[in-house]
This record gives C-alpha cells, sequence and structure tokens, in this order.
C-alpha cells in the first residue's frame, strides 16, 4: 500500500506519523511544495523577529524524523492528478503512482485586485522565503505599510513592530480582526497599537503600490491628502504637518522607494509593503481530476474526497464546522492537525468520523492578546454576557444557546483560556453556572471546573482529617 | 527578603497614596505585623488621641512570614487606637487575604485621616486607588464582597470590610476578610467606618522571596511534620475545631454563663463541636460540613457550617442556604452560654449574620448576656427592649438583637455601646463582664486563675489571645499546671504573654503553638529575613512589644487600676464544679507580675527595663 | 455504684450502647480506679490525654490508684485544643 | 508503570500549600499567581478543587504546537521546551482544560510537568488530597477519562459528540 501525502504542513506530516502508527508496512510519499523541510508557516512571525532561527520554524525538530518514521520526502510540487490511473504528475515532469493519497496542499495567500503588487519590496509573508525577503527590507525606523489588518495581518504586524519599523497597517474592514473580534474588541486592538505608536487605518482601500519614482495615471482627479493626524507626526509616515502635498505627478515629498496610494487620497511612503489580505486554497492542480471543489476540496466527514482513494486536509479541505455541523473552512493549525489525524486513519482502513472542528483564534498584538472561540458572534435568542474594561484593556463575550456556551471571546485573558475551548466543545449543560456567569463572565474557568468537578452526591462530608482508630 | 520592603501610605483626607521604605531598624526590633505596626502606631498616633477620629490611624500589616509556605503564614493584623477600649488594640486575621497584600507587594498600609465621603480601596499589585463607595455604602460584608469582585471582574480579589455595624460606628464591630475571617476584637471596625473606608480590594500576583531558601524549606518542613505529628494540631483542630473546648472548659467549671452568674452551662454539650458534628433530628444532616484551612494553614481547624433550611431564623431566608464560617469555641460560647441559650442552629445564624454585618461575636454575646442580666433584675423592660423579651436562654431575643445591633437600630443602637457603656447608663456597672471596656471571653478565672491575671494585664482589654494560659492550665500545654492555683502563674502569663507577641508579629497563627514552641518558630523566621532570630531575640522582641503597648496606654491614661477584673469575679465565689467556693485571686498575682515584668507596682515600666529592652 | 462517664471527640465510638450525648450511666465495682474503668471500655489508654474527675485533672501516673465513687464523673477526651 | 498524580478535591482544605510548592520549585520563589495548580474554592459549597494538567495521552497541546515545543517525555508527561517554544498561545486555546498558560514575562507558555517525577504539589498536600500514584492501579480519574475520550474523533462518545 502506498500512501502518497501532497503538502508538508501540519495536516500533511500529522497524516503521515499516523498513518506510520497504524501502518506499519505500508509505504509513504511526502510531497512538498517547496525546497525546505516541513516547517510550520505560524512560527514565521517569531523567526522575523529574530525569536528563533530558522529551524526553530521546523514541525518536527528530531534530526532524521522522517528518515526513522520510513517516510519519503520529496520535492514538488505537484502539476496534476489523475485519479483514474492513481497517479500524479510533478513539476520536474515526473510521475508517482498512489493507493490512497492526501491532499493537504494548504492555501497562498490572496493577491488583491491592487496596482503594482509586482513592484520589488511589496511581498506577502506566507513562506520562508517571504521571510528572508522582508527581513532585507525591514530595518529600524523605514516606513512600512501593511496591507491587512486579519489575523494573518496582525501576527505579521507584531513581528514588524519589533522589528522597529515605522508601521502603518491598513484594513478594508471597520476595524481590526473583523472576522475574529467584534467591535469593541476591535477597537480596543486599534487603540493599544496606536498608544504604541502604530498608525492604523481601517475603512481603508490600497489603489495603488507605485514606486516612487513613477507618475501617477490621471495626476489632476488626486485628491488632496487628508492633514495627517498627531500619531503620523509624532511617529512619521505623512510628512510634516505644514507641508501642502504635491501632486502625484511631481517628485515624491519623502525618498523612499515605494508610495502606497490609498482610495481616499492619502499617499504612505513606503521601503516595503507586506501584503496580508487572505488566503485561497491551493486547488488550481486539481482541476480535470475528478476531485470535487468548491472554495476548498469537498470531503465527506470521513474526509474522503468524490475521487476514490483521495482524502483531502487541512486548510485546503472544507471540513466540518462543529458550531454549525456545515461545511467550512477553518484554516487554523489545530484544526489541520484534527483533518490530518482523521484523513490518515480512514486512509488505513480505521473508519472514523469527524465531528467538526471548533473554530478558535488566539493573537497577540503587541502584548495585548485576544482569542474567539466557536459562535462568537452569537445567535438569535440566545444570551450575551459581556465585561467591558477598556480602562485596563479588558473584556470577555460570551454567547449562550440555552444554558450551553457555544461561543467566546476574550482581550486581555489568558488565564485558563482553553477552557472557553472545553465548554464549548463539549456541550456541557452550566446550569446554575450560567447565571453566574451573565452576571460576572470573568468567572469562567470557576464555571467550567464547578460544572466538571460536581460534588458526590452521597458519601463522607466532614473534617479532612485521618482520625486515630 | 521576608519583608517586601514597602509601606503604602494612604491619607484619606487628602484622597492621596503614597509609597515608603519599611523601616528596616525597626523590623529588626519588632519584626513585623503587631509589633512593627505598633511600633508605627506609636510613634505616629498621640495616645490621648480620639479612637473615632481622623487623628486615629488604622494599619493593616503582614509579618515577614506571611505569603510563604510556612504553615499558617497567612496571617495579618490591624493596628489601631481602639474605641471599645481606649488602649491600643491588634486584631488578628487569617484567611487569604494577608498573603494577598504580600503578593501585591506590601508589608502594611497605613490609614491616616478621614474621607469625605464613604470609599474603598484597591491594590492591585502597584496599582492603588482610593475610589468611591456610594454602592457599597449600607450594604453587609457578604454583599460587599460579592460586588467588588463583581465589578472588577475578578473572583481572586480578596476583600476585607466593614460591615454596617463598622459604618455605624458599632463599638465592637470588626474587620471581615475572605467572607468569615475577622479582625474581631476591640472595635477596629468602627475606626476603618469612622474613616469612611467601607473595604479594602487586593489583588497581587507578584512573588515573596525569603532570605535563604534552602535552610527555609527545611526549617518550614520541619516545622510540618511538628504540626502533623502532633496530636492536637494534627488531628484534634482539623476534626473538632476549637469548639472541642466546649464540653472541657465546662467539666473543668470555667465556663462562664448567664453573663458570668454561673460557671457551668447545663446545655454545653448541645451547641458543642460533637453537637455540630452529629446528624440533626431534623433533616438528618450535620450542622458541620467541613473543615477549612486558611491561606497556607496546614492545621484547618475552621469550621464551614450549613444551618438547617427548615430552622425558624432561615426557613424564608434562601439567601442563608449556603454553607459559610460556622462556630468557633469563643462565639459559642458568647452567643450560647454567656446567654444559656442552646439552639445550635439558631447560633450558627447569629454568628453568619454576625460575620455578615461586622460584629465581634464575643462582645456582643456578652453584651447581650449582660443585657439579659438587666431585663431579669427588671432593670430594663420590654419598652427599653423595643418588646424583645430578653430572657437568658431566648434564641429569638438573640436573632432579633444581632439583626438590631447590626443596623444599629432600635435597642440594637444601645447593645452596640457594649456591656460597660450600657450597664452604666443604667446604673448597674457591675454586670459588665469587662476589663478595660472590652468582655472577656470563654474562661472564668474562677476556674482557670492564670486567665484573670491574663485578662486584667491584656493591653488590649479582656483578650484570651494575650496569653493563652489554658493551654497550659487545663490542656497540659506545654505542660500542666494547677488551673485553681495562682502561685507561678505570674510567670507563666508573662511567658505566654512575651511569646505570643513574637509569633503574632511573625505572620503565623497562634494556634501553631499548641506543638511549636519558639524553638520550631525562630529557624523559620531566620531563614525567611535579615537578622539572627533566635529564641531569645524573639522573647526579646516580644518583650519589648509588651512594654511598648503598656507605654502608649499608660500615656493614653490607663493605670495599675485598669488592671482589674469585674467584681463578680473577685468576690462572688464558684457555686459549682472543681472552683466551687473559690474567687479569682488576682490580688496574690498582680504584684508578682509587675515585678517580673519590672514594673514598679503602679503598673509603670522602670527605667531599667526599659533601657535593657531599649523600647 | 452508679458513674456517669463522658467520652469526648474521637473518643465516643467507645462508649457503651444506650448512651447520649457523649455520656452514659454505668455500674461500677468496688475498688474501680480511673484506669481499671477506662480499660474496661477499652479505651485506648494512649488516648487518654486529658481525664477529670468530677472536673479535676488527673495526671497518667495518678489514675490507677484514684478510685472512682458513687455520683462521680469521669470524662476524658483526646488531645485536643481550641482558643 | 506511569505514575499520575491523583486528585481528591474531598480531601482538600484550601490552604494552597500545593500552589506555593508548585511556585517555589518552578518560579524560585512564592507565588500563588504563578502556580501551575490553582485550588478552585467553592465557598457555598463548601468544596475546593485542586486543578492541574491531566497530561493527557492523546494531548491537545502537543498536537496544536506548531513548532514540536511540547512533547512527552518517558514518563508521559507533556513537556514544553522554552528553547523550542514561541509563544504563539496556540496550545493554550487548544487545551480544553485550560492548563496551559500564557507567561507574559518570559514570553512562553507554561504548564505543569510533574516537576521532573517528583511533584511538588503532592509532597506539600497536608491532606493527601494531592498524591503522585501509579496510574493504572488508581484507576484514571474522572478528567484524564474525559481526556482521552474526547481525542480528536476517535471516541464516538465524547463530550466532542454534538448534542
Amino acid at each position: 500500500m502506498h500512501h502518497v501525502i501532497l503538502g508538508a504542513g501540519p495536516a500533511g506530516v500529522t497524516a503521515a506519523e499516523t498513518i506510520r502508527k497504524h501502518a506499519p508496512d505500508a509505504r509513504i510519499t511526502l510531497i512538498s511544495g517547496e525546497p525546505e523541510p516541513p516547517y510550520s508557516r505560524m512560527a514565521i512571525p517569531y523567526l522575523l523577529e529574530g525569536k528563533i532561527e530558522e529551524q526553530g520554524t521546523f514541525l518536527r525538530q528530531t534530526d532524521g524524523h522522517y528518515d526513522d518514521k520510513g517516510i519519503t520526502y520529496q520535492q514538488g510540487p505537484v502539476t496534476k492528478v489523475d485519479s483514474a490511473a492513481k497517479s500524479l504528475t510533478l513539476a520536474d515532469g515526473s510521475t508517482v503512482t498512489y493507493d490512497r493519497m492526501l491532499i493537504a496542499t494548504g492555501a497562498t495567500p490572496v493577491r488583491p485586485p491592487i496596482e503594482g503588487l509586482d513592484n520589488p519590496g511589496v511581498h506577502t509573508c506566507w513562506t520562508l522565503e517571504d521571510a528572508r525577503h522582508i527581513v532585507k527590507h525591514a530595518k529600524p525606523g523605514v516606513p512600512v505599510v501593511l496591507v491587512g489588518a486579519g489575523f494573518i495581518g496582525c501576527i505579521i504586524l507584531e513581528a514588524l513592530h519589533k522589528m522597529g519599523v515605522n508601521l502603518t497597517v491598513v484594513e478594508m474592514g471597520d476595524r481590526m480582526v473583523p472576522r475574529m473580534l467584534d467591535e469593541t474588541a476591535g477597537n480596543m486592538l486599534r487603540h493599544w497599537c496606536e498608544d504604541k505608536g502604530v498608525r492604523v487605518e481601517t475603512g481603508a482601500l490600497v489603489d495603488a503600490i507605485r514606486s516612487s519614482g513613477e507618475a501617477a495615471p490621471a495626476p489632476a482627479a488626486v485628491e488632496p491628502a487628508k492633514k495627517p493626524g498627531l500619531l503620523s507626526r509624532l511617529f512619521g509616515g505623512g510628512g510634516s504637518p505644514e507641508q501642502v502635498p504635491e501632486p502625484a505627478a511631481a517628485a515624491p515629498s519623502h525618498d523612499h522607494p515605494l508610495t502606497v496610494h490609498l482610495k481616499d487620497g492619502q499617499e504612505l511612503p513606503a521601503a516595503l509593503v507586506v501584503i496580508a489580505a487572505g488566503v485561497k486554497s491551493n486547488i488550481e492542480f486539481l482541476e480535470g481530476s475528478g476531485v470535487e471543489t468548491g472554495h476548498g476540496v469537498k470531503v465527506d466527514p470521513y474526509h474522503a474526497t468524490s475521487a476514490e482513494g483521495i482524502y483531502a486536509a487541512g486548510d485546503v479541505a472544507e471540513g466540518i464546522n462543529l458550531s454549525t455541523g456545515h461545511n467550512d473552512m477553518l484554516a487554523i493549525q489545530p484544526v489541520a492537525v484534527e483533518h490530518g489525524y482523521i484523513a490518515a486513519l480512514n486512509m488505513c482502513g480505521i473508519e472514523t468520523a469527524h465531528r467538526g472542528a471548533l473554530n478558535m483564534n488566539v493573537l497577540d498584538t503587541l502584548g495585548l492578546i485576544s482569542s474567539s472561540f466557536g459562535t462568537w458572534e452569537g445567535i438569535e435568542g440566545g444570551d450575551r454576557a459581556t465585561m467591558v474594561d477598556k480602562e485596563a484593556n479588558r473584556y470577555i463575550r460570551l454567547e449562550f444557546d440555552g444554558d450551553m456556551l457555544i461561543g467566546a471571546q476574550c482581550v486581555g485573558l489568558t488565564e485558563n483560556v482553553g477552557m472557553l475551548r472545553g465548554l464549548i466543545q463539549s456541550h456541557l449543560h452550566l446550569g446554575p453556572w450560567k447565571d453566574k456567569l451573565m452576571e460576572s463572565p470573568g468567572r469562567i474557568a470557576e464555571a467550567y471546573v464547578g460544572v466538571v468537578q460536581q460534588p458526590p452526591k452521597t458519601g463522607y462530608t466532614g473534617p479532612k482529617v485521618a482520625l486515630p482508630a | 527578603m521576608g519583608w517586601t520592603g514597602k509601606i503604602l501610605r494612604i491619607d484619606l483626607t487628602n484622597g492621596t497614596v503614597n509609597t515608603e521604605a519599611l523601616n528596616m531598624e525597626w523590623a529588626d526590633k519588632y519584626l513585623g505585623q503587631r509589633g512593627l505596626a505598633s511600633k508605627y502606631l506609636v510613634e505616629e498616633v498621640d495616645p490621648k488621641a480620639d479612637p473615632l477620629g481622623p487623628e486615629n490611624k488604622l494599619i493593616m500589616a503582614t509579618g515577614p512570614l506571611t505569603g510563604t509556605c510556612a504553615s499558617t503564614g497567612g496571617r495579618y493584623s490591624v493596628i489601631t487606637k481602639g474605641p471599645l477600649t481606649g488602649a491600643i488594640a491588634c486584631s488578628n486575621s487569617g484567611g487569604y487575604f494577608g498573603a494577598e497584600l504580600k503578593f501585591a507587594g506590601w508589608d502594611m498600609v497605613i490609614f491616616e485621616g478621614q474621607s469625605p465621603k464613604p470609599v474603598y480601596v484597591t491594590i492591585f499589585d502597584d496599582d492603588v486607588q482610593i475610589r468611591d463607595a456610594g454602592g457599597l455604602w449600607g450594604k453587609s460584608v457578604w454583599e460587599a464582597d460579592k460586588k467588588i469582585k463583581s465589578d472588577h471582574q475578578d473572583q481572586m480579589i480578596h476583600v476585607a470590610a466593614i460591615g454596617v455595624a463598622g459604618e455605624n460606628e458599632v463599638l465592637y464591630s470588626c474587620i471581615v476578610n475572605d467572607l468569615h475571617r475577622a479582625a474581631g476584637r476591640s472595635g477596629v471596625g468602627a475606626v476603618m467606618g469612622n474613616k469612611n473606608l467601607k473595604a479594602v480590594a487586593v489583588r497581587g500576583t507578584g512573588g515573596v522571596k525569603v532570605k535563604d531558601f534552602k535552610t527555609f524549606m527545611d526549617a518550614t518542613n520541619a516545622g510540618k511534620k511538628v504540626l502533623k505529628d502532633n496530636a492536637v494540631t494534627g488531628q484534634g483542630l482539623p476534626a473538632f475545631g476549637t469548639q472541642v473546648l466546649m464540653n472541657v472548659i465546662n467539666e473543668a467549671g470555667a465556663m462562664p454563663t448567664r453573663n458570668g452568674k454561673d460557671v457551668q452551662f447545663e446545655s454545653a454539650n448541645d451547641i458543642s463541636a460533637e453537637a455540630m458534628a452529629e446528624p440533626r433530628r431534623s433533616d438528618g444532616k450535620p450542622n458541620l460540613l467541613t473543615n477549612q484551612a486558611c491561606f497556607g494553614c496546614t492545621i484547618a481547624c475552621g469550621r464551614i457550617s450549613k444551618i438547617d433550611e427548615t430552622h425558624y431564623t432561615v426557613q424564608n431566608k434562601p439567601e442563608y442556604w449556603h454553607a459559610s464560617g460556622g462556630l468557633e469555641y469563643e462565639a459559642a460560647w458568647a452567643l450560647g452560654s454567656a446567654t444559656g441559650i442552646k439552639d445550635l442552629e439558631g447560633l450558627t445564624y447569629v454568628n453568619f449574620i454576625c460575620n455578615e454585618q461586622g460584629l465581634d461575636p464575643i462582645t456582643f454575646g456578652a453584651t447581650v448576656g449582660a443585657a439579659m442580666e438587666l431585663y431579669e433584675t427588671g432593670v430594663i423592660d420590654d419598652k427599653i427592649t423595643g418588646g424583645i423579651e430578653l430572657k437568658f436562654g431566648s434564641s429569638e431575643a438573640l436573632v432579633k438583637c444581632v439583626e438590631l445591633t447590626g443596623k444599629a437600630e432600635g435597642f440594637g443602637k444601645e447593645l452596640g455601646l457594649g456591656s460597660k457603656r450600657l450597664t452604666e447608663k443604667y446604673g448597674k456597672p457591675e454586670l459588665s463582664m469587662t476589663v478595660k471596656g472590652q468582655e472577656f471571653p470563654a474562661y472564668d478565672p474562677r476556674g482557670i486563675q492564670g486567665m484573670g491575671l491574663t485578662y486584667a494585664t491584656s493591653n488590649r482589654g479582656a483578650c484570651h489571645l494575650r496569653g493563652y494560659t489554658v493551654a497550659s492550665e487545663i490542656l497540659g500545654i506545654p505542660e500542666k499546671t494547677d488551673p485553681l492555683e495562682t502561685d507561678g502563674k505570674p510567670g507563666l502569663v508573662k511567658a505566654f504573654q512575651d511569646a505570643t507577641a513574637a509569633v503574632d508579629s511573625s505572620g503565623l497563627c497562634v494556634f501553631t503553638t499548641f506543638a511549636w514552641t519558639l524553638e520550631d518558630i525562630a529557624p523559620q523566621v531566620d531563614a525567611a529575613v535579615e537578622g539572627n532570630w533566635t529564641v531569645d531575640k524573639m522573647l526579646e522582641v516580644g518583650e519589648r512589644i509588651w512594654n511598648m503597648e503598656r507605654i502608649f496606654n499608660n500615656k493614653a491614661g490607663f493605670t495599675a487600676a485598669d488592671d482589674n477584673l469585674p467584681e463578680r469575679l473577685l468576690k462572688d465565689a464558684a457555686k459549682t464544679g472543681p472552683a466551687k467556693g473559690l474567687v479569682a485571686g488576682l490580688d496574690k498575682m498582680l504584684p508578682e507580675y509587675y515585678d517580673l515584668r519590672g514594673w514598679t507596682q503602679e503598673g509603670v515600666p522602670t527605667n531599667e527595663t526599659l533601657e535593657r529592652l531599649a523600647v | 455504684m452508679q458513674v456517669t462517664l463522658k467520652l469526648f471527640a474521637s473518643l465516643t465510638p467507645f462508649l457503651p450502647a444506650g448512651a447520649e450525648r457523649n455520656a452514659a450511666q454505668i455500674e461500677v465495682a468496688d475498688g474501680t480506679t480511673i484506669l481499671s474503668l477506662l480499660d474496661s471500655y477499652n479505651v485506648p489508654r494512649e488516648h487518654c490525654h486529658l481525664v477529670m474527675l468530677n472536673g479535676v485533672y488527673h495526671a497518667p501516673e495518678a489514675r490507677g490508684s484514684v478510685p472512682v465513687s458513687d455520683g462521680d464523673h469521669l470524662a476524658v477526651w483526646p488531645p485536643v485544643a481550641g482558643g | 508503570m506511569l505514575k499520575a498524580l491523583q486528585i481528591d478535591p474531598g480531601k482538600c482544605t484550601g490552604c494552597k500549600q500545593c500552589e506555593m510548592a508548585c511556585s517555589y520549585v518552578n518560579e524560585g520563589e512564592f507565588n500563588v499567581s504563578k502556580s501551575r495548580i490553582r485550588v478552585f474554592d467553592f465557598h457555598e459549597d463548601a468544596r475546593f478543587v485542586p486543578y492541574t494538567c491531566t497530561q493527557c495521552d492523546e494531548a491537545w497541546c502537543q498536537q496544536a504546537c506548531p513548532v514540536n515545543a511540547i512533547t512527552t517525555n518517558e514518563m508521559g508527561v507533556k513537556v514544553v521546551h522554552d528553547n523550542l517554544c514561541v509563544g504563539c498561545k496556540v496550545c493554550t486555546i487548544a487545551c480544553p482544560f485550560g492548563t496551559v498558560n500564557y507567561n507574559a514575562s518570559t514570553g512562553k507558555v507554561i504548564k505543569c510537568d510533574l516537576c521532573g517525577g517528583d511533584p511538588a504539589c503532592a509532597s506539600a498536600c497536608p491532606t493527601d488530597a494531592i498524591t503522585f500514584r501509579d496510574a493504572e492501579q488508581s484507576g484514571f480519574d474522572k478528567m484524564k477519562e474525559w481526556a482521552t475520550k474526547t481525542t480528536a474523533g476517535t471516541e464516538p462518545t465524547g463530550p466532542n459528540a454534538p448534542a
């Protein structure tokens, strides 16, 4: 039996290891789309800020890990899949046949429709290769524009800030991390970032990124730039306040190689532009393969695709969302691992249905930690408990269905935060603790322990001491 | 090391918060908590100051072992000039509040002045704020505790608060922390109320370090082993709590009963530790649910009780159907024996209310006992009591009294004066069982002679915790002496007083001394803090503290005449039990005590004594 | 003759059947000492810490020689303390 | 045979000696806020519940770590390797028991590692509410059972099943 796994991210690596555990004699080939050993994209921001070396991003730390497990690690990427012939073609033209195959090819950053994305100095932040480019440009004090303050954008934001650049972040939505946090929390993050000297432009669209010598296409149409605010005066990024912006056709007001033009007319100088505008699944190579796709690869509860012998896992797969029961894309690390694990069991013939993954995220934005779980936006007819302390940058919002917790988000809370997952995922009835949480949402840890550790109904009560006979 | 070296000074008049370094010279001479804070008080407060005025100060102080892993290392004390007595007051409490204050980084907090409006203070590590207590004033301790935790969305906050009693400056109101641990005596809660300070809320996330961790762990582990192996601290106290004494003291004929008219209470066993553990006839469940430890305590003598839901006191009040602090011996005695009441559930309810409203159950119970005698002898009548039939043995009367006293309504206002002022008001001062204005606790000096001297000479008014010679005279710790004998007692009392002052200054609970001697304690202190802390030094510090407190009181106007006992103990002989025919032999002990102390017969420390102790 | 035997705290289980609230009326022979009485009810000697005859403490060394008399109250506790 | 912490809330008096022992061993000071074990105080029910990591078999924290910084040692203990931990905190939200926590002062996560085989909390507990015993002899405690049942999708009866 030959198991072939496409993609060497967390889903692929977990699947390969799980197959090995249950099928000691199977042949396993892990095909990577990149030249590096399997590594974690999540670790890239920490590489950028110098917290770790490249080695520190590797998914497995033991030398010879894949050899020891009898996993053949091969360089891809795969360009074509023929599910009828159970064969696939690699970029170098060679072919590989399989008995079972797992698609775990992940996602790549979306390239938004912005003019000038190909200019030198404009990068996404997705691969180790991207990271190397960014490190080269992001020197202390230089202006950097980050396009996108979503989850990934915010993680990169943290790294860029730590690198000491003069940072402006441009977000299309009305707040930071709109898909993870509500307005209260998102704005809390925004003020926090601004206090730390990061300029945040929300509700802002990037029109174009031009190299600074370049002339604008229609000089007369450009509106005058908004007068820069206090923060930009303090931290740069908008030129001096007295300076009336020159017409765009003229020489730039700064000597940095790039200028980011916003739709509202603002111009942001930049030595580096980082694009973090979301990701899309890597499914182009499946065209004509017989594997059904939507936004990602369609899978059943066993993570099997429409093509016989082919499974999918991780960011590329539309797995089940525990909260909704529907197929959905939850592009987060723990879900990728869960997918890889379930798919591998099924590939080995151990029938295992996936009950669904819980959407959850945790984010450290310049030291302010936020997290969200499950149906954090709530459901109609469900109760909501909130606690806001703007002064202390603390926020908790809990969403209930009856007396069950179904979603939560927090800012400034890290203690025992995993219990939120525990309560949501386990569908525990909170009973009397629901009312206590409605009054004090901060009592989540007590509620959790109180519910799982009920006192015994019968048995000895009394002082806890061993009395002499 | 051991000490954090930092003090908070909070001026409530001006609403300012300042920090200062701990005076390390004083720390070396007075150790911490009771001793060290008393030093600050005597240096800063005029002994003649009005206790209920802005010139008085209120100090909350930890000891060097507070917040460490030493067993019982969670204590703090409240030091002020006491309004019940006019003497220096130091009230010691357990729970978790003291340790939390230490974790927040503070050895002590000095409250000065008087806030123009009700406030509470939050101490969240270095972030100290005086906050408006408009929403807390008028609330009980329990309500305030809940509201503060909820308002700040942090259940890990520990709160020390006054109830309505403290707000109304009831002279024996206490400061309650962690819902049912209290700095109970001498009216420290009234001082807090007078300062318009409703509560202190603390949350600490810092660490406590000691001088030499390795030695400290060895010393504290050795200490814990002694506590575990000792039958009293290892089994007796956790299993039965202090309430086990109810039958012991009654049997020994030293149970002050019905305002001290009798020395034995025929129904003692109905309100004893044994009764608390027994299934109730009504619902088959025991009053006692479990024991609870204070912070760091490996003894765990605390009682946690639940009142019978069908009992008349709570049958329509489900808010009292949960578990909370149960009866300790002193409370059971004062609320029960001193009033002749044998209703265990009723006493538990009254104890709950004392905790909730911040009343010292000793003085409250004893005052009700005195009022009952006034009522039964016809000195006061239904018109004065507002229709309460104040008869000995009436649980209903006691329950009405506690509800009124906390709120300072009706006859409760008079009860709030304490027995001394109450009996004086009605021309019967001899019916007040007090020394220096403070009610004596659960040991009758006719049956335990040493306690008579302890009460008479206690620096905060009658008190058992200033020199617990009961340990020796009744319990045989460290060795048995005859409770009916006065010989040798002055020396015993002095030794207990000095050692206790040292223990009270360390951050430890005095109950450890049922198993520990200073030989066990000194090494723990020595490993925690700078300075060569030997047994001798501990004793010297204890004696120094005792003399310092005495000098403050002398300057406040107390004299040898105040080292006295109620007439009843000196003139009316015990009617039953081993002490039958005996009165308290104070006159046989006091002169020798003064000599041993190095004081004149007027009760004033001689110059030699002051020089020897470098007070 | 009749003696009231009172066993408290952890010693309560050694009381004879029919005891109420830590006390039992028992019949003893003349010449019974504190020690022999306690031994006859199997109360472990090492747990008899506070031994009071009519409220008066008797040290371990005296218990073998002090006789009990009609109407006496003998009360016994293991090591206990309070405050 | 693997040993595990056995916790019996019925014996706990709430003294917090476990929290102090834990913080001393792991932080070099007495600091209950940094303890890996925490005693929950259910005052109105007269109940104290010590709570810490159960070292569950298919550890969520370990699976969720993107850089292999949490591994299982020969005693079955899930150990955080500080040199590898990048502080991403994914394990803190992945652990449904909430027993992996972020330590802002080090920028890394902390969890119970059984003190390398001699857990200080168990040694310090005066009432044997926390003991360190052979896991199989005493049976898996409730939480551990819960933990093993709720591994991603392997056990259809676990709490992971939709209601």
